[in-house]
């Protein structure tokens, strides 16, 4: 059995376990074993990944290669590069906090860990894959969970939220759909067979035409779920009706796929497109890099306030890939990553705060720091991360990213990377009102004096979701050097 | 072969059957009425095939042999829709077409 | 020389720090005390030994002091491009090194007692040692990214440090307009490193400081807009600078940062972390200097000019004995600025250089000492208003002779500290510019006399009644005190000019005595005015303050820029700008996508009476179909 | 011909013998024991479906009037699954039929006697035996359409079955007579050696293409559907929504695909169109339904919509697509009525709203209800994915990316009201849930059969090779 391709069956068969098993007790010790193995994977895939690199410099370790539909000429064929391996680590670090957090899950407690899981499943799967098709099934493994996730066990407007946000993932992978059909049947340009294997049609060189009309649709369709603006109205609602370990796992990391994928597809199949439309797209997410953060801004929800931070830390990635030069994707893959850790522990105190005080509006909360240090604290440390302070993964991804953009010397590129840099200052604004609405001051609610501390599972999940913030910040050299030379290929397709 | 009839008439005369039966079968209230222009629909076929072999292929009788097995049919037809619409009689005592309008939308 | 022990003098306040932070619930305050003092101790004395090492045994080759680097990659962003991790040993740094050093001592030592019973202690210490940990950083930083880097560590430590006393609100809100403020600022710094990095390839001090290096000597390569990209590079920089050094326009946070602890301000505040913007154009000073003509120097010299008048006149009328010293904080950062500003770059010429490090250093120890008075009043009154107080004399002798003499320090009045630096300032300026010599000079006299005021007020004026009287401070707030004052006593001694200077090779520094006489005249005037108008209780003042009026009000009022700036954030950003995009948000964007969804299920609705249930409409609609279809494609579409 | 090659019409003939020994056993068995009929045509008919996969070699008897090849025969043993499982699951509610009033066994031999039309149907190889095997398989069904004579509703459904129906089969037997006109024969054969794009051929192709549409249900022919569905017999109807419409699809494909070749340019874009207005319709009337059965009907006259996608193309790659969405189509739609038939047969429920809170009540039913749903919607992994996902690259390769995109829009409206069953089930907590019961064991077959093929049918991909390779047989 492969490296790979556990990640696809260990869900699996927890899933099963489950399946049989009895009541929350047993339900949640499953899942958070499972959810450990599959981090020990992970971290067993990044030591092996960098062993296998050094000795193998093809563009996909391990890959392995199976036949599915013969005459469709798909294959399940799989294979890890040093991105595929960080954000699957992701995955399983967000996964396993999530387990930790919906530790006291009441209701259908077997049912939601599944549907949890088959989520994970969809991710890591979408990670691996190296075939349009297994990627595409995937990745609709992964979207659909969210509708019985957020519909069954979330709250407020539950039922709208989950249709609103099942629908327009979905209608984006409509696009999505059509886009890589057209890839797949100019797969053939040079003469080749049809095929969906992506690295066979990185070789060819699909006609102009084609990649003009088909990467808008296959970028929009993965933008959507990266939450590109003016298409990330899911988002906010989403989040918001979402129990905490669905936010983390859909914030975390469900939305990192839409910037894996704009990459491994949109761009890399289909460079002459990219370098025909990346104006256009440029300009969307630069709004959204600032237009999330000035909405933010205005909420008062905190998952609201999370959820428009997202899109505009998300707007930064798509907007860095637009700027086709190695430093900004370094930082685009980079920021994927520590947004995925740092909204996903966002997500996992605004849960924690919520549990103990039973709502998410900062104009009732307020002087939580003296009530509930730990908790407060470490949201204090997670917002100054977010803000990109030096020391958290933030600020390493950022630098990354403005510096990338820099590269471009023309006056459009310069004036819309200022515009997008100016969103620190925003960041900061919006992070510090949250600090100081909410953690700092008198107490509000007399009722909040007595706010049990946390539990160990909480100190658990967010010390899982904290240590790789901090990590990549103070030390990036290593992880930045995985990714870089994962990039080349990219750099030779591209550009 | 009928002499001085050519077969464009006859098809005409076909064609306007057709279109009555049409035209009966939108309009009749009384389901049996409904039925008899489904007949009318059915014979201008008939009349068709036989005519068509007639004149333009007259050395084969597929148009002939044809046309007795649509008036086998049709009689079957006729006589399982008049079944039911004694079954339904048997319910509202009505043969109204107006009577069959509850499932809608 | 072997100089890698200097990674101690940064990484033990971080141990203590790490320590402090994660075992906060579990130390006891007494020996987190000790531990912070501890840990600064060794540090103090590390830095000791390397400037003595470096200053006086092994930093001098034939008459240039070397410049020692050591450093790794910490990350790339191109192959050429990246961030460097390590430490710069030069005269300023192991200056800094020192300034900073003492001062967190001694106000580690002060905070013992001060901050004595405070739930929280602990955590006061370990913010200390995080900033201080960040601040050495600053100062050894070896590339500009670097001091990016630990600029936004000291910043957020600042912002820690402020809103210390988190309940209060007053403490909250000027924590984050500190943090916003500052961080507005870096926003242009970090452009700043970018253009430079874009433009020179590297981020590296020694490459970009090197007068004869491929930088400096090709600067002219691009411009834009009339200047050179390096110039904007500068200007963009020294926006950052401006930011932490409080600079007109963004001293707005200085004043409300006095809401921390005054430990806090001490530290903070007035001797070291608002420095390191004069640090940083001193750190970059050959590109200032050599970069188009020293344009982007112009621009220094006359922002620190301004702002020195400015905050000196507004700190004549503040109550608040606090706000008092921030304002002076903020008019002496004013005047390094302006001596870099006016600073030449060769031997005798670099003086401005030279004094404006001279007076950084001395401005530390007798600033960081009237903040400490300071704090002992308040900590014996409870209170920070002049109103408060007076006839303190009697009660707290010891921080009553050691304000004096920090007192005259700063009215630069000899043989003390601030006399000499002011004077080399002064002589620059004149040697430079007529018009930035006055204003250098009138503001001297300004400072004299804010100085006085408050010091007349405190401890001479009306004798107040006080409910409980006051006492003197225990020992652990007078002995730092004392330290202090002896420093303002001797550091003016210091031969800076052999020791700091721009092109590190030192110059004979001769005293030029007629500005001197000048300046200390100036001086003297402002003391004696106070005298006339605070030594007894009069209503003098109240009277002046009447025939200046209007003038009056605005000063007092701070020229209400807190006030401009409020309107900016509240009503501009906040109210016109975010609120209409959330409105705009909610209203089209997310209108747009629900709007599809309804209407679909809206169309659904009209459509359903085609499903009528007559079978005959069913047949209609079938035939209809059938003769439509074989019109359309019999007739209308066909090729 | 001889008998041995009679004996290549096995499945017919076996099928006949069933109906035949069906009768007999109706005279023969007494009152008493009358619902062993149920398990002996369940037997017979086991029987039958497992040996119609024995291999059979091409035919082409009568003179060519019935032919049939390897994918016929893979289609009708296709059929003959999809009604053994109806069987199954609707077993039970004739049992119940035979024991309240002495009916039951006509029910079989009428059901017998549609399939075994559609099986001539079929493998037609002229107008004549095409025009039979239509009507053969039309009137016994509107007969059971109204098998429940106490209920106004299915005999209202049997009158507008027979009704369209009877116009329906005029129109296009109108349209034959044409084509019999230009073509000069009956006989595809010879059909397609002179078959011209003239406007009296395609006039005439155009009124019997309404004919086999209306079987399909396609918008504007469509109108019917919903009513019966709803009015008839929930087997009945999953019957008509299943199989029927799978034969009908599988023979416009052979006639469109081989004889009618030449008018492709024409129905292309006709199809084109109908696929279009069939789509939106069947989902826009889908949305707002309450009854289950009109919501399937409306759902099937969508997919009717999805599975033009595949024979626009006229290719190999088309056929194949559509045999493969056919026969995934089948089990989940089967899946779906054989939980409403569960359902109603316990409890005689019937709307979405009686659905609410069933997953915490029956949740294996609500796990079959969602599986099925998500491969009607074409949600992976499971079957209905692969369909559709097939049939849109099928559409693709022709370059018909509009229609494919049009197509996928429609994939998410009709994912939006699948989710609203699904939302009833799952997360609405409902009043009164319907309370838990155990089904009857043909009931479990039947659905665990539906399951396993839903689930299988998409992973194993041997099968598509496997009806891709037979597609090669036509053209």
């Amino acid at each position: 059995m492969d490296i790979l391709s556990l990640f696809v069956i260990v869900p699996i068969l927890v899933i099963l376990a489950l399946v049989f098993s009895k009541g929350l007790k047993q339900a949640r010790i499953i899942a958070m074993s499972g959810g450990i193995i599959q981090l020990g994977m992970a971290i067993n895939l990044i030591f092996a990944y960098i062993r296998e690199r050094a000795v193998n410099n093809s563009i996909m370790l391990f890959t392995k290669d199976l036949t599915w539909f013969e005459q469709m000429n798909i294959h399940y064929s799989i294979g890890v590069d040093g991105i595929s391996v960080a954000l699957i680590t992701l995955t399983s670090i967000v996964v396993l906090a999530g387990v930790f957090i919906s530790w006291k899950i009441e209701d259908l407690p077997k049912e939601f860990f599944v549907s949890l899981i088959v989520l994970s499943t969809g991710v890591y799967g979408f990670f691996i894959s190296i075939d349009l098709f297994t990627m595409f099934v995937f990745y609709e493994i992964a979207v659909i969970p969210m509708y019985l996730l957020i519909g069954i066990w979330g709250s407020g407007p539950k039922e709208y939220s989950a249709m609103k946000l099942t629908l327009m993932l979905m209608g984006a992978s409509a696009v999505l759909l059509v886009g890589i059909l057209g890839i797949y049947f100019n797969s053939n340009a040079d003469g080749g067979a049809l095929t969906f294997n992506i690295l066979e049609i990185a070789k060819v060189n699909i006609p102009f035409e084609a990649q003009k009309l088909f990467f808008p649709m296959t970028f929009i369709g993965f933008a959507v779920l990266g939450a590109l603006f003016p298409f990330h109205t899911w988002s906010p609602d989403g989040h918001a009706s979402a129990p905490t370990a669905v936010s983390m796992l859909h914030a975390g990391v469900l939305m990192k796929l839409g910037g894996y994928g704009i990459f491994r597809v949109a761009m890399y199949l289909l460079p002459e497109g990219a370098l025909e439309w990346s104006w256009f797209f440029i300009i969307l997410s630069a709004i959204g890099v600032i237009y999330g953060a000035f909405a933010a801004l205005r909420q008062t929800d905190l998952k609201y306030i999370n959820a428009y931070a997202s899109v505009s830390h998300l707007g930064m990635v798509s907007f860095a890939l637009l700027m086709l030069n190695k430093t900004a994707w370094n930082g685009a893959i980079l920021q994927s990553l520590s947004h995925g850790f740092m909204t996903a522990l966002f997500f996992a105190l605004i849960g924690m705060i919520y549990s103990r005080t039973h709502t998410r509006d900062i104009t009732k909360l307020g002087g939580l720091l003296k009530v509930i240090p730990f908790i407060s604290a470490i949201y204090v440390i997670t917002g100054l991360a977010l803000l990109g302070l030096p020391g958290f993964s933030g600020f390493v991804a950022e630098m990354n990213i403005f510096m990338g953009a820099f590269l471009h010397d023309d006056m459009f590129h310069r004036v819309l990377t200022i515009v997008s840099i100016s969103a620190i200052v925003v960041t900061a604004v919006y992070v510090l009102r949250v600090v100081g609405i909410m953690l700092m001051g008198p107490v509000k609610n007399t009722a909040y004096l007595k706010l049990p501390k946390a539990t160990w599972y909480e100190k658990a999940g967010v010390m899982l979701l904290l240590i790789p913030i901090v990590g990549i910040g103070v030390a990036p050299l290593w992880l930045s050097n995985m990714i870089l030379e994962s990039l080349e290929p990219f750099i030779r397709g591209v550009l | 072969m009928i002499p001085g009839v050519s077969i464009t008439e006859i098809l005409t005369l076909t064609s306007i059957l057709f279109f009555i039966g049409i035209y009966g079968f939108i309009t009749r209230k009384n389901l049996i009425s409904i039925l008899i222009s489904v007949e009318l629909i059915l014979n201008a076929s008939v009349v068709n095939f036989v005519i068509i072999n007639k004149y333009l292929f007259p050395d084969v009788l597929q148009g002939v042999v044809y046309s007795i097995f649509i008036i086998a049919v049709a009689a079957a037809e006729t006589a399982l829709a008049v079944a039911i619409i004694i079954n339904l009689y048997r319910q509202v005592s009505s043969v109204e077409v107006k009577e069959t309008e509850v499932m809608k939308y | 020389m072997n100089l890698s022990y200097i990674l101690l003098i940064p990484f033990v306040p971080l141990a203590v720090f790490l320590v402090l932070g994660i075992f906060n619930q579990k130390i006891k305050p007494a020996v987190s005390g000790y531990v912070g003092v501890a840990g600064l101790a060794i540090s103090t004395l590390l830095s000791y030994y390397t400037a003595f090492q470096y200053f006086f045994v092994h930093g001098k080759a034939d008459g240039v002091y070397q410049t020692f680097v050591d450093k790794f990659i910490w990350m790339h962003f191109t192959e050429s491009l990246h961030i460097d991790m390590g430490y710069l040993i030069d005269p300023i740094s192991v200056m800094m090194m020192v300034v900073v050093s003492t001062v967190s001592l001694m106000v580690n030592i002060y905070s013992r007692g001060y901050m004595k019973g405070d739930d929280g202690y602990t955590r006061f210490f370990a913010y200390l040692s995080l900033f201080t940990f960040s601040m050495f950083g600053l100062v050894l930083a070896t590339n500009l990214f670097q001091i990016y880097i630990f600029w936004e560590l000291v910043g957020v430590s600042s912002f820690l440090l402020i809103g210390y006393y988190y309940t209060k609100t007053s403490a909250i809100a000027a924590a984050k307009k500190a943090f916003i403020v500052t961080r507005f600022a870096d926003f242009g710094f970090l452009i700043g490193i970018f253009i430079m990095g874009y433009y020179t390839g590297t981020f590296d001090f020694q490459e970009l400081t090197n007068p004869e290096g491929v930088v400096i000597l090709n600067w002219a390569s691009t411009s834009f807009m009339g200047l050179s990209v390096i110039t904007w590079a500068l200007i963009l920089i020294f926006m950052g600078g401006a930011g932490k050094s409080a600079m007109f326009p963004l001293h707005i946070w200085l004043p409300d940062a006095m809401e921390g602890p005054t430990p806090v301000s001490a530290l903070i505040h007035a001797a070291t972390m608002v420095v390191a913007g004069v640090y940083l154009v001193a750190r970059l000073f050959p590109m200032f200097y050599l970069v188009e003509g020293g344009f982007a120097l112009q621009i220094v010299a006359y922002v620190g000019a301004f702002s020195s008048l400015f905050a000196a006149i507004i700190a004549i009328t503040q109550t608040d004995i606090k706000r008092v010293l921030a304002f002076s904080t903020m008019s002496q950062l004013g005047y390094m600025m302006m001596a870099l500003g006016v600073s030449g770059f060769e031997g005798h010429e670099g003086v401005g250089y030279m004094a404006s490090m001279f007076h950084l250093f001395t401005h530390a120890m007798f600033k960081a000492l009237l903040f400490l008075g300071a704090g002992s009043v308040i900590h014996a009154v409870h209170s920070n208003y002049l109103k408060d107080m007076g006839g303190l004399r009697k009660y707290m002798p010891v921080t009553n002779i050691t304000f004096l003499i920090a007192a005259l320090a700063i009215a630069g009045v000899p043989p003390l500290a601030g006399f000499w630096s002011k004077d080399e300032i002064l002589v620059a300026a004149y040697e430079n510019s007529q018009f930035i010599y006055y204003i250098g000079v009138f503001v001297a006299g300004l400072t004299a006399f804010y100085m006085f005021r408050i010091y007349f007020g405190i401890f001479w004026g009306k004798d107040t009644k006080y409910e409980h009287t006051p006492h003197e401070s225990p020992s652990s707030m007078t002995l730092p005190l004392l330290i202090l004052a002896f420093l303002t006593l001797i550091a003016g001694f210091v031969p800076f000019s052999e020791l700091v200077t721009a092109d590190k090779t030192g110059f004979e520094a001769h005293l030029n005595l007629p500005l001197a006489a000048i300046a200390v005249g100036v001086g003297l005037i402002g003391i004696i005015l106070a005298w006339i108008f605070y030594k007894k209780e009069n209503d003098l003042a109240t009277r002046f303050a009447s025939a200046f009026g209007v003038f009056y009000k605005w000063t007092s009022h701070k020229f209400y820029f807190d006030e401009i700036y409020f309107f900016m954030a509240r009503k501009v950003f906040f109210k016109s700008v975010a609120a209409p995009i959330a409105f705009f948000d909610k209203k089209f964007v997310d209108g747009t996508m629900e709007g599809i969804g309804n209407k679909t299920v809206l169309v659904s609705r009209k459509i359903k009476a085609i499903q009528s249930g007559k079978v005959q409409d069913y047949a209609f609609g079938f035939v209809a179909g059938v003769v439509i279809i074989a019109f359309v494609f019999i007739y209308i579409w066909t090729n | 011909m001889d008998l041995n090659n009679f004996f290549l019409m096995r499945h017919e003939l076996t099928l006949l013998v069933i109906i035949l020994i069906l009768l007999i056993a109706e005279i023969f068995i007494s009152e008493a024991k009358k619902s062993r009929v149920v398990s002996l045509a369940l037997l017979l008919f086991g029987i039958h479906t497992v040996s119609g996969f024995f291999p059979l070699a091409e035919s082409n008897l009568f003179g060519g009037m019935f032919r049939s090849n390897e994918l016929i025969h893979f289609f009708k043993n296709v059929l003959n699954l999809g009604v053994l499982i109806l069987l199954l699951q609707s077993a039970d509610w004739v049992k119940e039929k035979m024991t309240s009033n002495d009916r039951g066994t006509e029910f079989f031999i009428l059901l017998f006697a549609s399939l075994f039309g559609m099986y001539f149907m079929i493998s037609a190889g002229d107008f004549l035996m095409f025009y039979i095997g239509l009507e053969l398989s039309t009137l016994p069904i509107a007969a059971l359409a109204a098998f429940e004579v106490m209920k106004r509703s299915s005999s209202e459904a049997g009158i507008k079955l027979i009704l369209s129906a009877a116009l329906a089969s005029g129109v296009s037997l109108f349209g034959i007579s044409m084509l019999y006109a230009t073509a000069g024969s009956i006989y595809f054969d010879e059909i397609i050696l002179n078959i011209t794009a003239d406007n009296l051929t395609l006039l005439g192709f155009l009124l019997f293409f309404a004919g086999l549409a209306f079987k399909i249900s396609l918008v504007p022919f469509h109108f019917w559907t919903a009513d019966v569905y709803e009015g008839a017999p929930i087997s009945i109807a999953s019957y008509l929504s299943v199989i029927s419409k799978g034969a009908a699809v599988f023979i416009l494909m052979i006639l469109l695909f081989s004889i009618l070749k030449p008018l492709m340019e024409v129905w292309e874009k006709l199809i084109y169109v109908l696929a279009l207005a069939t789509m939106f319709t069947g989902n826009l009337f889908a949305l707002r339904q309450q009854n289950m059965k009109r919501f399937l009907a409306f759902s099937s006259i969508a997919q009717a919509g999805f599975i033009l996608l595949g024979l626009i193309t006229g290719t190999q790659l088309g056929t194949a697509t559509v045999v493969y969405f056919v026969t995934i189509y089948i089990f989940s739609n089967l899946a779906a009525f054989g939980v409403v038939q569960a359902i109603s047969l316990q409890t005689g429920r019937e709307n979405m709203k009686d659905y609410e809170g069933l997953y915490r009540t029956n949740p294996n039913l609500s796990l079959v209800m969602m599986l099925a749903l998500f491969s009607l919607a074409g949600i992976p992994p499971v079957a209905g994915f692969f369909g559709k996902f097939f049939l849109f690259t099928a559409a693709a390769s022709e370059g018909y990316y509009l229609l494919v995109f049009l197509a996928v829009v429609n994939v998410t409206i009709s994912l939006y009201y699948y989710l609203l069953v699904i939302r009833a089930m799952f997360i609405r907590k409902g009043e009164d849930p319907i309370p838990f019961f155990r089904n009857k064991v043909y009931m479990r077959i039947g659905l665990l059969i539906t399951v396993i093929g839903i689930l299988a049918l998409g992973l194993y991909s041997p099968l598509y090779d496997y009806i891709f390779q037979l597609s090669g047989i036509l053209k």
